[in-house]
């Protein structure tokens, strides 16, 4: 390798010492021979031990986003309701009257298979300070999970461990968990996904940026003290697991939720002050990251002393102490002579505050230890050199339509139906949320268990929901459709409980992106979700890409976890899933043409998930629940729910479990099959329950508007009835639905 | 009426109880810093839910060793009613305000959920509002509430009426269904000797209005603004 | 000096965690195991340096903040 | 035949209940105290007479159950 030149330099600082560089060291650190080389240009010498892994970290795939920011910039962020898209910590979106909403999903997918419990805990812990860093105060949690099959031996302490520590971390936080979804699938056997979201909220005028704007400013260090936490956890999350992973776990780190509970209530308190001129949580790549970060948007170098460093053990390097990933802690740049106020803050927290450093006029960051220059690196460059790649893909072959005719017939609809509400994929999640404190903040208005959380915004009417969804064998069938689907379904989610949709966030998680057919996934999803999104005028604020989650070349299917919010202006007029009156209308909305392709249907009769799935009309889509929220703001209908997994009957079935009153539905008499009919999952549907007074009416506006509008049944007794056709108790489907997960997981 | 709600590091229910007290006394509690060593005169003092220092150690430990705490007992002596919700309620017992201890829960997960009570009495300060026996609907959300006491605590509790609320069924029967927590006798709440202190894990201040899905909390705050002003 | 406590539940009181190990242990087709207890273990360094004058320190500290005498007993070892 | 197991954390991964529990008995008043740590102890009973093979069994609930190796270490005593 080239051995260029140290000591005193041309811009006049201070070289470090170079570091012995071999191949496997520069393998070791994540990079490529080409990358190696392109780093070596940048800074015309070879780098410090300390400098490699800043390199190394800074160009990882999970900082740099090298294989997927080419697509990413394709993606629709703008609207009028955007403060801030992607970019910063955080998306903000405008909710009137001053105050905005903070929003983000991230991964833990790695850390959360090798340790589940703290995994999944710092997974909530880093998003919330995402949030809270901005100046938001978080107001509710919700979390996408993937599990592999339930019967793998593996499933059950996974579930277990990372359902405990997403309860461990938010419930101390004082946050409520209010939402999520829940996927069992073998696909996800050696590579879970946790993904959490966290949305905060915050007055317009008091948003926090990471942008250190200003020379001679002091750089102060809050929080938890840096141990040797997780170094390298940036680039593991990054590379795809084999079978020696196990080797890898000293990286995991423990959460500590109470620490981080001080250090939202200090930081929210001195940005109630004027003192802070920028603020950065210290994640993936702690230090390293938050410092060029910060410097970069700031057009500034910092010059960090890294004795100053609270520290947690001794003899830690400055390689350590750079790429340590130790949680609950922040980096802050303040107006100077604010510090005695800020520490004051602080010292009432019992938090650390040290000022390490300031800001300058270099352009670069100078780290120090011991008086000794370590790492002295332009921040522009490293910045925005990181490599862009524009893999090569291939894209997915399109799968056949699957007629409803090819499946067995179905006997008794009922037993079909009660399998399908008390297996993995529809079973009730009330064992998963009712580990999670969902009412702490008073302001919980809807629950889980329905279509979308909603949170009141306190002290107001106004309510502000929210809501997780992806259909993974749908995008693995068509990630064109399936990305589209998947916004679709936030979207029709938040629509159903009365809520306008606002915008969203997600989590990319994917295989293996140096793989061709897995890059075509990639970007196949994300044109579905660029296309619903501009249909929709939803666009997507913030987000994360979760790569390489594949094992020993086995990837799972894609998976791009989508994260929306509405909001709705007076929380009286919200609607719920639950049927809870007899003598209710039941009216679908949407066209019926029995789907069964990709269907949970077609998996229970075959045992397997084939052919093409549901496609998605974004302008049908649009009408449709643009006309049921009118609906709902009118106060016209009792009770609400999109039609998605499982079909028509599994959606009847589940108001009816939620309100404990049964139906009398009408037979199908239509063209298509029968039990295609019931359970095929043709998109932009909802069921409305509505007094049966008023049903000939709104069928008659749904009518003139071109939507296909029918009423099916009438709400009644304690049983789903088919007339003629057989029924089932309540009783007998709730047993099934509420015991599949406590008796798996016991 | 003038309320006092304690806050440690770690409490997270203090707003929602401040939000509750100022609804039913229409004024603002004085939230007081558990640094602070004396609590200002006050006709009642809270304990709120949360995890005051992380429920480390165990919960409620380390708060009742609290420099707040030292008033706190003092002024429960002197007759001052507190109360004590979750957390608050672990903050008692190790404080010992209130015998016994809550443990974890039976099925060690932590439990988030609606449950029904029967309120024992309504001749306390606290409860004049609900009917004697009533059944009330109101949520848990904790890890640890699994009350326990020696043989002879529980008995003195029962023998004098000390139970403030037990978990029921639809039928206000104490079943063992119905325990959450698996609490002995399924106590849900108990009062102090003098029916001044009563500690309960149940969160009344969650369920004060219909938005939230049920008005059976709010009872408890008329009733205290009714006794105490 | 190191203090090593340690702190476990009296007789008689009912041990929700202990019980859970102990069914978790046999569904993993643990046999014969029984009687599973679990307890605390709290470790620290103290500068004292004479043994009495140390134990009666943690002592203090079990009564005051350790250990909950009402449901806990513990025990000091000191090296 | 009894077994006692202490899980303790590693060295070098964050313990926040000995953290806490340290700086809680420094608000007490007790000084010089130092490196609290804060670890699980596990007793059981065992119908196993040969103490080599409990010795055995035991390691293996640690390994699958009772440590989380990945963060935790852990002892075994027999009597
Ligand atoms: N991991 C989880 N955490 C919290 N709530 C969850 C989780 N998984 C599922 N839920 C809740 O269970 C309900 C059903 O979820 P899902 O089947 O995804 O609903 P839908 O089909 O309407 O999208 C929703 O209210 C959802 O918020
Ligand atoms: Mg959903």
């Amino acid at each position: 390798m080239n051995e260029l030149t140290h000591g005193a330099s041309l811009d006049g600082g201070e070289h470090p010492e170079p570091v012995d560089v071999t191949d496997e060291l520069i393998a070791e650190h994540g990079l490529s021979a080409d990358e190696y080389k392109h780093l070596l240009e940048i800074i015309g010498r070879t780098p410090s031990a300390t400098e490699l892994g800043i390199f190394s970290v800074m160009w990882s795939e999970h900082c740099s986003y090298k294989s997927s920011r080419y697509h990413l910039k394709k993606l629709p962020v703008e609207g009028p309701q955007v403060i801030q898209g992607p970019g910063e910590n955080a998306g903000v979106v405008d909710l009137g009257d001053g105050q905005a909403a903070i929003f983000k999903m991230e991964s833990h997918n790695h850390p959360s298979f090798i340790e589940p419990f703290q995994g999944a805990a710092t997974g909530v812990g880093g998003i919330m300070r995402d949030v809270f860093t901005m100046g938001a105060r978080p107001i509710a949690n919700l979390n996408a999970l993937r599990f592999g099959a339930p019967e793998n031996a593996k499933t059950r302490h996974l579930v277990n461990g990372v359902v405990a520590g997403i309860a461990g971390y938010g419930n101390c936080m004082g946050v409520p968990t209010v939402g999520g979804e829940t996927n069992f699938d073998k696909r996800y056997n050696q590579n879970i996904l946790v993904n959490a979201m966290c949305i905060g909220l915050a007055d317009t005028d008091k948003i926090f940026y990471s942008a250190a704007k200003g020379v001679g400013l002091p750089v102060v260090y809050v929080g938890s003290k840096t141990g040797r936490d997780g170094i390298h956890g940036a680039t593991m999350a990054s590379a795809e697991f084999d079978d020696q992973s196990d080797e890898k776990r000293p990286t995991v780190q423990v959460g500590d939720p109470f620490t981080e509970k001080l250090l939202l209530e200090a930081c929210l308190e001195l940005m109630s002050s004027d003192a802070i001129i920028a603020i950065q949580d210290m994640g993936a790549a702690g230090l390293t990251s938050s410092s060029v970060e910060m410097a970069d948007k700031g057009g500034v170098g910092f010059d960090m002393n890294l004795d100053l460093v609270p520290q947690r053990e001794t003899g830690m390097t400055a390689y350590e102490m750079m790429l340590s990933e130790s949680q609950e802690r922040m980096l802050m740049v303040l107006k100077p002579g604010s510090e005695p106020a800020a520490k004051k803050i602080f010292d009432k927290w019992d938090l650390d505050f040290a000022v390490i450093g300031e800001t300058t006029d270099t352009g670069r960051l100078v780290v120090r230890q011991n008086g000794i220059v370590e790492a002295n690196l332009p921040v522009a460059t490293l910045a925005d050199s990181a490599p862009e790649y524009q893999r090569p893909f291939e894209k997915t072959a399109a799968q056949p339509v699957v007629a409803a005719e090819d499946l067995p017939d179905v006997e008794d609809l009922f037993s079909a139906l009660n399998s399908l509400m008390g297996g993995a994929h529809l079973c009730s999640r009330r064992w998963i949320w009712e580990q999670y404190d969902h009412m702490v903040m008073g302001d919980t208005v809807g629950r889980p268990g329905g279509d979308a959380a909603v949170v009141r915004v306190h002290g107001t009417k106004k309510g502000l929901a929210a809501a997780t969804d992806v259909t993974p064998r749908y995008c693995y069938s068509d990630p064109y459709e399936g990305g589209k689907q998947a916004v679709v379904e936030t979207w029709r989610n938040i629509t159903a409980v009365g809520a306008t949709p606002l915008a969203i966030t997600n989590c990319l998680n994917f295989g293996n992106p140096t793989r061709p057919d897995i890059m075509g996934q990639f970007v196949g999803c994300l044109e579905g979700m660029g296309d619903a999104c501009r249909a929709l005028d939803y666009p997507i604020v913030s987000g994360n890409v979760s790569l390489y989650n594949e094992t020993n070349g086995i990837g799972i299917p894609p998976t791009p976890a989508i994260g929306g919010i509405g909001l709705i202006d007076d929380h009286d007029k919200l609607t719920s899933v639950a049927l809870t009156d007899e003598g209710l209308a039941l009216i679908l909305v949407g066209e019926t043409k029995g789907h069964v392709g990709q269907s949970l249907f077609q998996e229970l009769l075959t045992g397997d998930f084939n052919g093409a799935p549901p496609p998605v009309d974004l302008a049908l889509e649009r009408r449709t629940g643009d006309a049921v929220r009118e609906l709902i703001l009118s106060g016209k209908l009792s009770a609400v729910h999109d039609v998605s997994d499982g079909g028509l009957l599994v959606a009847i079935a589940e108001m009816c479990l939620a309100g404990d009153v049964g139906v009398i539905l009408e037979p199908y008499q239509g063209q298509i099959k029968r039990e295609a009919y019931w359970f095929g999952e043709d998109q932009a549907r909802y069921l409305l329950a509505v007094p049966a007074g008023e049903a000939t009416g709104i069928i008659a506006e749904l009518s003139k508007l071109g939507l296909e509008t029918s009423q099916i049944g009438l709400s009644s007794g304690k049983e789903i009835t088919i007339k003629g056709g057989g029924s089932i108790a309540l009783q007998t489907l709730r047993t099934a639905h509420e015991g599949y997960l406590p008796n798996l997981l016991a | 009426m003038r309320a006092s709600v304690i806050v440690f590091p770690g409490s997270n229910c203090d707003r929602d109880i401040a939000v509750a007290l100022t609804a039913a006394l229409d004024q603002k509690p004085a939230m007081v810093w558990h640094g602070d060593t004396s609590v200002p005169p006050s006709d009642l003092i809270v304990l709120p839910g949360g995890f005051s220092f992380g429920d480390y150690l165990r919960s409620g430990a380390m708060a009742a060793q609290s420099p707040i705490m030292k008033d706190v007992v003092a002024k429960a002596k002197a007759g001052v009613p507190v109360l004590g919700i979750c957390n608050g309620f672990q903050v008692l017992t190790e404080a010992g305000l209130l015998p016994g201890a809550l443990m974890r829960n039976r099925d060690i997960k932590f439990l988030c959920k609606d449950v029904l009570l029967k309120v024992e009495r309504n001749d306390s300060i606290y409860t004049s509002q609900y009917k004697a026996g009533e059944v009330i609907r109101v949520p848990i959300a904790h890890h640890d509430g699994n009350y326990f006491a020696d043989d002879e605590t529980i008995k003195s509790l029962e023998d004098e009426g000390l139970v403030a609320f037990r978990y029921v069924d639809e039928t206000g029967a104490a079943s063992a269904a119905a325990n959450p927590n698996g609490s002995v006798n399924n106590i849900a709440g108990i009062y102090s000797a003098d029916m001044k202190v009563l500690g309960l894990m149940p969160h009344p201040e969650r369920l004060i209005s219909p938005a939230l899905g049920g008005s059976d909390g709010a009872p408890m705050f008329k009733s205290l603004t009714e006794a105490l002003s | 000096m190191k203090a090593r406590i340690t702190v476990t539940l009296k007789n008689g009181v009912l041990d929700p965690q202990g019980k859970a190990i102990e069914h978790a242990l046999t569904g993993l087709g643990f046999e014969g195991v029984d009687e599973v207890k679990q307890g605390k273990l709290i470790e620290l360094d103290l500068t004292d340096s004479d043994a009495e004058a140390a134990r009666a320190r943690v002592t203090e500290m079990c009564e005051k903040l350790l250990a909950n005498t009402v449901i806990e007993n513990y025990a000091i070892e000191l090296e």
